[in-house]
């Protein structure tokens, strides 16, 4: 295995079954072609996932010199936490490649094309092990968003997606900036000038910097994931975008985010990140509860959702930065789970719009009397949205919470425990009034789902009611490595109460 | 004058014969020449590239040290003589309604003026060159005669050109006196023995740097830039904003690096200041632009800025050795990244505006469905232009940042990321007009370019290699520098 | 033996998959077979433990899988089987089945009978899991599944706006109490470490001598989630408006099993309650009050489920009250009779409605008794044990409650005298409803009257044996402190003996105090009667008496208003607030940020004016500035 | 040696710097605006010739020269340039041509 | 009066004439006077010139602008429409602004001033050198012919640039059947009358 690059085969099959289909004309091959490309890879990462020892730290590793010029390499591997990531990826991909099938038309080259593009950038977020490379990939995949809203979106979708670019591009170019200063910093004080992440991740940066540096990196991974108050481009995006990227934004973009605090803020920046520990804990609260409160008022399905991951995402920062075992496994569940679950849910909404041709709620209702499976399944997702027990969105914020206890900052993990309450009033509340009551005249003859789209949602429902009913599973791929972080983190907690 | 001094001219000379063989080609070869006179050039050019890189000299100058023949010379002469070249090829879609060859001629006499920039050792020449390279363009943006805002952005850019070059002249006019010699590395060596803080010393210097700043078009000394550029015949346009501000820069950049290295102190703050006005105005002001070519304009103001950053920070101090030399590694990588994806840019808009008519937003709407290929290329240059990776804009702005970080000058890093955000907000509208407006200008029945597609390709071509390995172009800028054996790189 | 308790849940739930999966295209009708037999599979597995394990009552556990191992947080999802569990277990599964087997013919008409027989026995699967989890997640889990179930039947027939906004109204209310729940587990897992149960109750003691309170606020917090479950006040809204649901549904969620889900959460964790003295209190004075709140309500409803439903809430306020008194035996011992002889009224009154197509207000009714003499009979048998009548199983039960409240100090007069006011509020609304249904003139249509006729078989038969329940299901209390239930659950409950809180009655005692509600009994019928069947004093001339307190009762004391306008309105009011604040300032600040740029950047484009000598100026400035600097900068 | 000294040399220069200067920032003709330009030249042109004696160095004599012969060559592109805007529009006043702009 | 003081108030003469022939180039009305004016500096430079013994620049000052530039100047005059030209307003509205600016970068020399000037190194043409060669027109050549040939070179070239451009601009397009070096400057200046009557509007430039 040491030889074959898997990683590197997994990360850029996409990118050649996107250039092979630039070449071809007719539909069906050029599905046959990305579906391929994305079943491949996704298998490959579920065999990376078979190879995989939980705990031995970064593994697959691969590395060569990419521009020595300015020490920047082309290096990949991969641990607990971002193998879990890798797998939702291409997981979440090959399903909206194969969901496409159905349901894009228009463009289908440039579509498919763009979508194998996001992939490979996603992809190499993840698995990057060079700063520099990781910053690529965290900028190669605006664009293919940027496209994916804006041509095949909704009538705001200019609007949108420029607003998305820009607010990305705001976040995450400060962050190049102090990666920039990490690399001269730690070169200043070891020699050695690198951009390793590993490496860079060893070294012990002084407090001013680390303040300077963490909101830099800070700013990109909170607009990522979004946090309030920088949320407010991920409702426009959302609803603008087409199914599938509504798919993909949330179900891995926003990953990427809650992934930056985890592997970099963390371990590069322990003292700042514990001085921001209260802000960010209170911006989660506010996020989890805000975001409930404004997705309860909202009249479109998508924005609803949309809110509700602000919501959903707040968890996730707030176990982050609960500092704890618990509450970092919880963030990382919960982003698994978020990612199945709203990616589900978007697919829903998509198939209804599909069918209905509106997404306003009061336009709806009474539709699990034409569409039964379909209701079934939506209750399903909009069940493990609102984190019911059993099913995947439960484990994380149930850990989350835990960590919160654990951590001493019990209020608020009191105060995100009413986020349920309200998660379960907007979800019950939206799914009442769009699926149960009485059917509307121009909704009698809409159609059940086929049975690709059946068996796409129920891909997902499996995986949802699988890591919520044995979430040692996903658990067991990371802990090891989050728990190296905890310890990392208690380590400077002490060494920084020694000087004091 | 020796041998060694002919041969380290060579490309100057080729590129002399070519013009004027161009213009008795034209003179006495009738009407139907074009093609040939095509042909002549690009030969050519691929010659004169061939002798910059193989006929080198062993001394680092030549001519009593006026001219300089190290790593940093060639490395922009190929880069020009490129420049030039498919600028000709760009220009010959057109020729139908421009005098070709005196065009080709005078792009070719420009960059024999770039070519003498990018060499320079002496303020004699950089004068000189500054005029040789102004002069031709000034004809190139007026070319289209029949153009009311051709001769209007001409007329602009002449009678302010002429006035910044006449603050240049006065400023050497005193550093000469003050000095005694126009030789950028005696200058420095006398003034570093000599009291340099005498203002007498600024004024000259302060001239020089505005008569450069004019040249390189940096705010407050850019107004002409965005009248000219837009004014002008599309691949006038390209060569100006490609060609010879990228030959200002070189020779900015040969007076910060050797002449100026005493005055460090007075440099510094001006450059910066400057640049960091030219990446707000530029940036900003393109927001509302509407055409195409005046936004590129403001865009290419905005990229000055960028550039400035790492001309800066050649004086300033670093605990990482060898910050000098990497800064100007930086902007020599940025130059070749910048020229290569304005050129593609200005080519697309050259195509448009002859399918379209016109080089305005509009004028792009739904060039996704009518012409896939050009819009993508558009999409490729306008990605690296904002800096997005895999293009080559990327690495350019990470190398300048790198460098600008390590110099200390984080805060203009951060202006520059902050104002390349805003940057991505108008380079992504000209990808909107393309793809995701509902719009069909008027299409005039014009056959497509081979030349003008052919530009477009290389463009791509380059700035997606530079974009995705640019460890060869970076090493080559680095390597260039190391025979500059001056002051301010051997720190 | 022990080793197949996993069977007992599993089998719903094989019956909950194939239904699930097949029951709409292939199976159909037959869904409900599969479902019977999960469920009578788990009935008959799970007596066969009850006997199995009847002489030693000592907790054992099956361990199934780890759920989750995160630092120092481990859990493994692991069955309980102990007295406490099998006790709910049988009468989980028995009332279960029951209902199962009503439901064949409650539901033989209705399009979604498969959808029906897919819920029915995943909520006894859920119920199954949650008395015999082994620790507080498992339990939390299934606590909430629990809810989830109900939303999913109480919403059963979702095409009605009101079903829906019941089911809605139940999981949220629920919701309310989870989170309570839920901060007490984490309060828990946050001091004691580990979720266990065992783990937990031996380390109450030190926990209470190392951080005093603590426990106190972890009994409240728990006792919240049950206050939401088992539907007591403030929680207790949600229960009368889920008799929108089937009604079989009504008689398993609503009166046997989940409702039941708090007492047996309190009662579970006894060894932490006893510990808390304050927490006891509370527990009591809510469940007394919520008694006799919920019984006055009871009697000025008219539709026959509702009044159902808040005898309902106020007999679980009762067991409250007993749980509250340190008598978890005697709780747990009226949570069994209880849940036959009110499975037994709710799927008698599911009997009536099915009878007479579907009408629920008992104003009009009347006179069904010759009509209906199986359902009827039936019916009275329920009625008299839940009113108390000396000897059907609400008699003992309810007896032995009172007797421990009242011995149970100062504080147990108060609650005795408000949980005999319920009694005899309980008797009197159960007849008012029992004369109004059965006896006296028709009220009905006289075409619609005829067509009343009495249920088929299938449902008469569960009529009977629950009615034999609720006729002996007491005896295994009898003779009291000292019958089978005591003598079973007697290691269970060691610990309110350690903490003092069981006192033994005297046999005088005993048998006053069983005089004593026998008459209480008796007095409430009698004013039933008379109001109701003699009308001397007539209904309309009792509520003239004090017709704001009319209003008040009729109304439901106006809290479900409250509710809406206060907490359903405000959350609304606040969200609407929230979502102008979302678009107009947080989003405003960023769309502000973006027309400053444009801003800034078009008032330096009009610089740019086109002519040269402003392009002149601009570079003579530029100049002058420059030297300005350099000057400033050589002196 | 020079006489009188570089000093009054210079001044002039500087004089006829910014009065050419100056020219170009306020005149409105074309032609007028071109000639200051020439005025900022000739200053120049004094300051090398002073200083060029002045140190006995004859490169700023050269350096008229060049200076001389740029001028020329600007002159000879400029008024090409000015012929043939005013084909177009019939003023040679600089506040009239502004129709690129913004 | 010994020499010094006549050379002294032979540049006086000289120097004021200059400034103010320089003040009248910016200030007069009339173009044409204005290029008068612009050769009465020349003139006058041309005699500082030879002040500072530069014969060769004095004589080169004449011919090229006096001969050259300004004739250049004046037949462009002649070329273009005067008449309109001279009635107009002079100055531009920022004026005063431009005024104000010109003053602070006077200011900026008046501080200047308080420094003293240190000038550069010396070099190696002495007036004796100068001497030896034989003149100032043998000096400037040996030094312009031996040390600064490349800068003649290019200096050449960028004249020949310059002339390439001039044509370029002045002749006509090859399409137009006849250009306007081959019309007759009477018909041309017709032509133009013409256009300026009708004041038409370029149709490919919309405001």
């Amino acid at each position: 295995m040491d030889s074959i690059p898997i990683l590197s085969i997994v990360l850029w099959l996409p990118l050649i079954a996107a250039v092979i289909v630039l070449f071809l004309r007719e539909r069906r091959a050029m599905f046959a072609v990305a579906m391929a490309g994305s079943a491949l890879s996704l298998i490959l990462s579920v065999a990376v996932w078979a190879g995989f020892s939980p705990g031995d730290g970064m593994q697959f590793r691969e590395s060569f010199d990419w521009l020595p010029a300015l020490g920047i390499q082309y290096a990949l591997g991969v641990d607990g936490i971002s193998l879990l990531m890798v797998l939702l990826n291409t997981f979440l991909f090959f399903l909206c490649i194969v969901y496409a099938w159905a349901s894009v038309h228009d463009r289908v080259k440039e579509y498919l094309f763009t979508m194998l593009l996001l992939e490979v950038g996603i992809t190499g977020v993840f698995l990057a092990l060079d700063f520099v490379l990781f910053y690529v990939f965290w900028e190669i995949m605006l664009i293919p968003m940027y496209v994916l809203i804006g041509v095949w979106g909704g009538e705001r979708r200019v609007y949108a997606t420029v607003k998305f670019v820009l607010y990305t591009l705001f976040g995450s170019l400060l962050m190049l900036v102090a990666i920039l200063a990490l690399y001269f910093v730690y070169g200043n004080t070891t020699g050695v000038y690198t951009f390793d992440i590993l490496e860079l991740t060893q070294g012990t940066y002084g407090e001013r910097f680390q303040l300077w540096a963490f909101l830099a990196f800070f700013l990109a991974f909170a607009i990522k994931v979004p946090m309030v108050p920088f949320h407010t481009w991920l409702p426009d995006a959302h609803v603008e975008a087409p199914t599938t990227g509504s798919v993909i934004l949330a179900g891995i973009l926003l990953k990427m985010g809650g992934y930056g605090f985890i592997r970099f803020s963390l371990p590069l920046f322990p003292d700042a990140s514990q001085a921001a520990q209260t802000i960010i804990l209170v911006l989660s609260v506010i996020a989890i509860l805000y975001g409930a409160m404004v997705a309860l008022m909202q009249t479109d399905l998508k924005k609803l959702i949309a809110y509700s991951s602000v919501s959903h995402m707040g968890f996730v920062t707030l176990g982050i930065f609960s500092f704890t075992q618990q509450g970092l496994d919880g963030a990382m569940m919960q982003m698994f789970s978020h990612g199945l679950v709203t990616g589900a849910l978007f697919l829903c909404v998509g198939q209804l719009y599909e069918r209905t041709h509106d997404r306003r709620i009061a336009n709806l209702g009474g539709l699990a009397h034409r569409l039964p499976i379909f209701a079934a399944l939506f209750l399903f997702f909009s069940l493990a949205s609102i984190g019911l027990p059993g099913l995947s969105g439960f484990v994380g914020e149930f850990m989350v919470l835990l960590g919160a206890f654990v951590a001493d900052i019990r209020i608020f993990g009191v105060l995100a425990v009413f986020g349920i309450i309200l998660s379960a009033a907007y979800m019950l509340w939206m799914y009442w009034r769009v699926m149960l009551g009485s059917l509307k005249e121009v909704h009698r003859r809409l159609e059940d789902l086929t049975r690709l789209e059946t068996a796409i949602l129920a891909a997902m429902a499996l995986v949802t009611l699988w890591a919520g009913i044995q979430p040692q599973v996903f658990i067991g791929i990371f802990t090891a490595d989050t728990s190296g972080i905890v310890q990392a983190l208690t380590a400077t907690e002490v060494s920084s109460a020694l000087i004091k | 004058m020796e041998t060694q001094d002919l041969i380290s001219i060579l490309p100057e000379i080729i590129l002399t014969v070519i013009a004027a063989s161009v213009l008795m080609v034209d003179a006495f070869g009738g009407q139907r020449t074009h093609r040939s006179l095509m042909g002549l050039v690009v030969g050519g050019s691929v010659i004169a590239i061939l002798v910059s890189v193989v006929a080198r000299v062993d001394a680092t100058s030549a001519f009593g040290g006026m001219v300089l023949t190290d790593g940093f010379a060639v490395f922009f002469k190929v880069l020009f003589i490129a420049i030039a070249a498919l600028s000709i090829v760009l220009a010959f879609a057109q020729s139908k309604d421009v005098p070709f060859a005196e065009l080709s001629a005078l792009i070719l006499f420009a960059t024999v003026g770039m070519l003498l920039l990018g060499a320079t050792g002496d303020l004699i020449l950089l004068y000189l060159g500054v005029e040789l390279t102004s002069i031709p363009v000034y004809v190139l943006v007026a070319i289209k005669r029949d153009r009311f805002r051709a001769t209007e952005g001409a007329l602009k850019y002449f009678l302010l050109g002429a006035f910044a070059s006449g603050l240049l002249l006065y400023g050497i006019a005193w550093l000469f006196g003050l000095t005694g010699t126009t030789n950028l590395a005696d200058m420095a060596l006398y003034v570093q023995s000599q009291d340099a803080s005498s203002p007498w010393f600024l004024l000259g210097l302060g001239l020089l740097l505005v008569g450069l700043a004019f040249k390189v078009a940096a705010v407050p000394f850019h107004m002409w830039t965005p009248d000219a550029y837009q004014g002008a015949p599309t691949p006038s346009t390209a060569f100006l904003a490609a060609g010879a501000k990228m030959g200002a820069m070189a020779g900015l950049l040969r007076v910060v690096v050797h002449g100026l290295e005493p005055w460090q102190d007075m440099v510094l703050p001006i450059i910066i200041a400057v640049a960091v006005a030219s990446m707000i105005v530029g940036n900003f002001v393109a927001i509302w632009q509407r055409d195409v070519k005046r936004l590129l304009a403001y865009s290419s103001i905005a990229h000055t800025g960028y550039m400035l950053i790492g001309v800066a920070v050649v004086h300033t101090q670093s605990e990482a050795g060898g910050l000098a030399r990497d800064a100007v590694a930086a902007v020599m990588f940025y130059a070749a990244v910048y020229a290569l994806m304005t050129l593609g840019a200005f080519a697309v808009t050259f195509a448009v505006e002859r399918r379209t008519g016109g080089t305005d937003m509009e004028n792009f709407q739904n060039l996704g469905r009518t012409s896939p290929l050009l819009a993508a290329a558009m999409v490729i240059f306008m990605i690296s232009l904002t800096g997005i990776p895999p293009a080559a804009g990327f690495f350019g702005k990470l190398y300048l940042l790198q460098v600008a970080v390590n110099g200390g000058l984080t805060w203009v890093a951060v202006v520059l990321v902050l104002t390349s955000t805003v940057s991505a907000y108008y380079y992504l509208r000209v990808v909107v007009n393309m793809y995701m407006v509902e719009g069909q200008p008027r299409l005039l029945p014009v056959p497509s370019s081979t030349a003008i597609s052919a530009v477009v390709a290389i463009g791509i071509i380059g700035t997606l290699v530079l974009g995705i390995y640019p460890t060869g172009a970076i090493e080559w800028a680095q390597s260039a520098l190391e025979e500059v054996g001056k002051l301010a790189l051997t720190r | 033996m022990v080793q197949v308790a996993w069977l007992i849940p599993a089998l719903p739930l094989i019956a909950f998959a194939i239904n699930g999966a097949l029951g709409r295209t292939y199976l159909k009708k037959r869904t409900g077979i599969i479902a019977n037999a999960g469920v009578l599979g788990a009935l008959v597995v799970s007596v066969l433990l009850f006997v199995a394990q009847l002489d030693h009552a000592e907790p054992e556990t099956v361990s199934l899988w780890t759920w989750a191992v995160s630092g120092d947080f481990a859990l493994d999802i692991v069955l309980r089987v102990d007295a406490l569990t099998l006790v709910m277990l049988l009468v989980v599964t028995s009332v279960s089945f029951m209902v199962h087997v009503y439901s064949i013919g409650y539901m033989d008409n209705d399009p979604g009978f498969w959808r029906f027989f897919t819920y029915l026995p995943l909520f006894v699967f859920a119920m199954i899991m949650l008395v015999m989890a082994n620790n507080l997640l498992v339990l939390f889990v299934f606590w909430e599944a629990v809810g989830l179930c109900s939303y999913l039947l109480i919403g059963f027939w979702f095409e009605r706006q009101s079903a829906s906004a019941a089911a809605v109204k139940a999981f949220l209310t629920n919701r309310i109490g989870d989170v309570g729940f839920l901060i007490g587990l984490l309060l828990i897992w946050h001091v004691f470490g580990t979720l266990n149960y065992d783990e937990i109750f031996s380390l109450a003691p030190v926990v209470e001598a190392a951080r005093p309170g603590i426990l106190t606020l972890i009994c409240l917090m728990l006792f919240v989630g049950a206050m939401g479950k088992s539907a007591q006040f403030p929680l207790h809204v949600w229960l009368p408006d889920a008799m929108e649901g089937p009604t079989p549904v009504s008689a398993l969620i609503h009166a046997a099993t989940m409702v039941t889900a708090g007492v047996y959460m309190v009662a579970r964790f006894n060894p932490l309650y006893v510990l808390s003295s304050t927490a006891m209190t509370v527990v009591a004075l809510v469940g007394a009050f919520t008694a006799l709140f919920a019984a006055t309500i009871g009697l000025t409803q008219n539709d026959i489920k509702r009044v159902l439903a808040y005898s309902t809430v106020s007999q679980l306020g009762l067991m409250f009250m007993a749980l509250g008194v340190g008598a978890f035996t005697a709780a747990i011992f009226h949570l069994a009779t209880h849940a036959f002889f009110k499975g037994l009224l709710f799927l008698g009154s599911g009997s009536v409605i099915h009878g007479t197509d579907e009408e629920q207000d008992m104003q009009r009714m009347g006179g069904l008794f010759g009509k209906m003499p199986v359902t009827g009979a039936t019916y009275i048998i329920g009625g008299l044990a839940l009113s108390g009548i000396i000897p059907l199983a609400g008699f003992w039960s309810k007896d032995e409650l009172l007797g421990a409240t009242l011995l149970s100090g100062d504080l147990g007069y108060l609650l005795f005298v408000l949980g005999a006011l319920a009694s005899l509020l309980t008797a009197v609304y159960t007849f008012r409803m029992i004369f109004l249904t059965f006896f006296g003139k028709t009220r009905m249509a006289a075409e619609r009257f005829s067509h009343v006729h009495e249920s088929p078989r299938v449902m008469t038969v569960p009529l009977i044996v629950l009615a034999v329940g609720a006729v002996g299901a007491g005896f295994v209390g009898v003779p009291p402190e000292h019958g089978l239930i005591h003598n079973y659950l007697h290691d269970t409950f060691l610990a309110a003996e350690f903490a003092g809180l069981v006192h033994v009655p005297s046999t005088v005692f005993v048998l006053a105090l069983m005089a004593v509600s026998t008459v209480i009994a008796l007095l409430g019928i009698l004013v039933a009667y008379g109001i109701f069947m003699r009308r001397s004093p007539a209904p309309e001339s009792v509520a003239g008496l004090a017709p704001p307190l009319h209003a008040l009762l009729v109304n439901k004391y106006y809290l479900d208003d409250f509710y809406d306008a206060v907490l359903a309105g405000g959350t609304r009011t606040a969200g609407g607030l929230f979502a102008w604040f979302d678009l107009n300032i947080v989003d405003g600040v960023v769309n502000l940020i973006g027309l400053v740029v444009r801003g800034v950047g078009g008032g330096l484009r009009r610089m740019q004016t086109g002519r040269l000598e402003n392009y002149a100026f601009s570079v003579a400035l530029g100049t002058a500035l420059v030297l300005a600097f350099y000057i400033m900068m050589a002196r | 040696m020079i006489i009188p000294a570089l000093e009054y040399y210079l001044v002039l220069g500087a004089a006829l710097f910014i009065i050419g200067l100056l020219g170009v920032l306020v005149r409105r003709n074309l032609l007028i605006v071109f000639m200051s330009i020439e005025l900022i030249l000739l200053g120049a042109n004094v300051t090398f010739v002073g200083f060029a004696v002045a140190l006995n160095n004859m490169l700023g004599q050269a350096f008229v020269i060049f200076s001389l012969t740029v001028a020329a060559a600007e002159a000879a592109v400029g008024l090409a340039i000015i012929v043939a805007l005013s084909r177009h529009r019939d003023t040679l006043n600089v506040d009239e041509i502004d129709t690129l702009k913004g | 009066m010994n020499s010094e003081t006549l050379l002294s108030l032979i540049f006086a003469y000289l120097a004021l004439a200059c400034v103010a022939f320089a003040v009248l180039v910016i200030m007069l009305r009339n173009p044409v006077q204005c290029a008068l004016a612009l050769v009465g500096v020349v003139f006058h430079l041309a005699g500082i010139f030879i002040l500072l013994r530069a014969e060769f620049l004095a004589a080169a000052h004449i011919i090229i602008y006096a001969g050259a530039i300004i004739v250049l100047f004046l037949f462009t005059m002649m070329l273009l429409n005067l008449g309109v030209v001279e009635r107009a307003r002079q100055f531009h509205v920022q004026a005063p602004l431009a005024i104000v600016v010109g003053a602070i970068l006077f200011l900026e020399f008046v501080v200047l001033t308080g420094a003293t000037i240190t000038v550069g190194a010396q070099g190696a043409h002495s007036p004796a050198w100068v001497a030896g060669q034989g003149g100032n027109v043998q000096a400037l050549g040996q030094v312009l012919f031996r040390d600064y040939l490349l800068p003649f070179e290019i200096a050449s070239v960028l004249l020949t640039a310059a002339v390439v451009g001039a044509i370029v601009l002045a002749k006509q397009k090859p399409r137009r059947p006849r250009s306007s070096s081959q019309m007759g400057v009477g018909e041309w200046m017709a032509e133009r009358y013409e256009k300026a009557k009708t004041r038409e509007q370029d149709p490919a430039e919309p405001r």
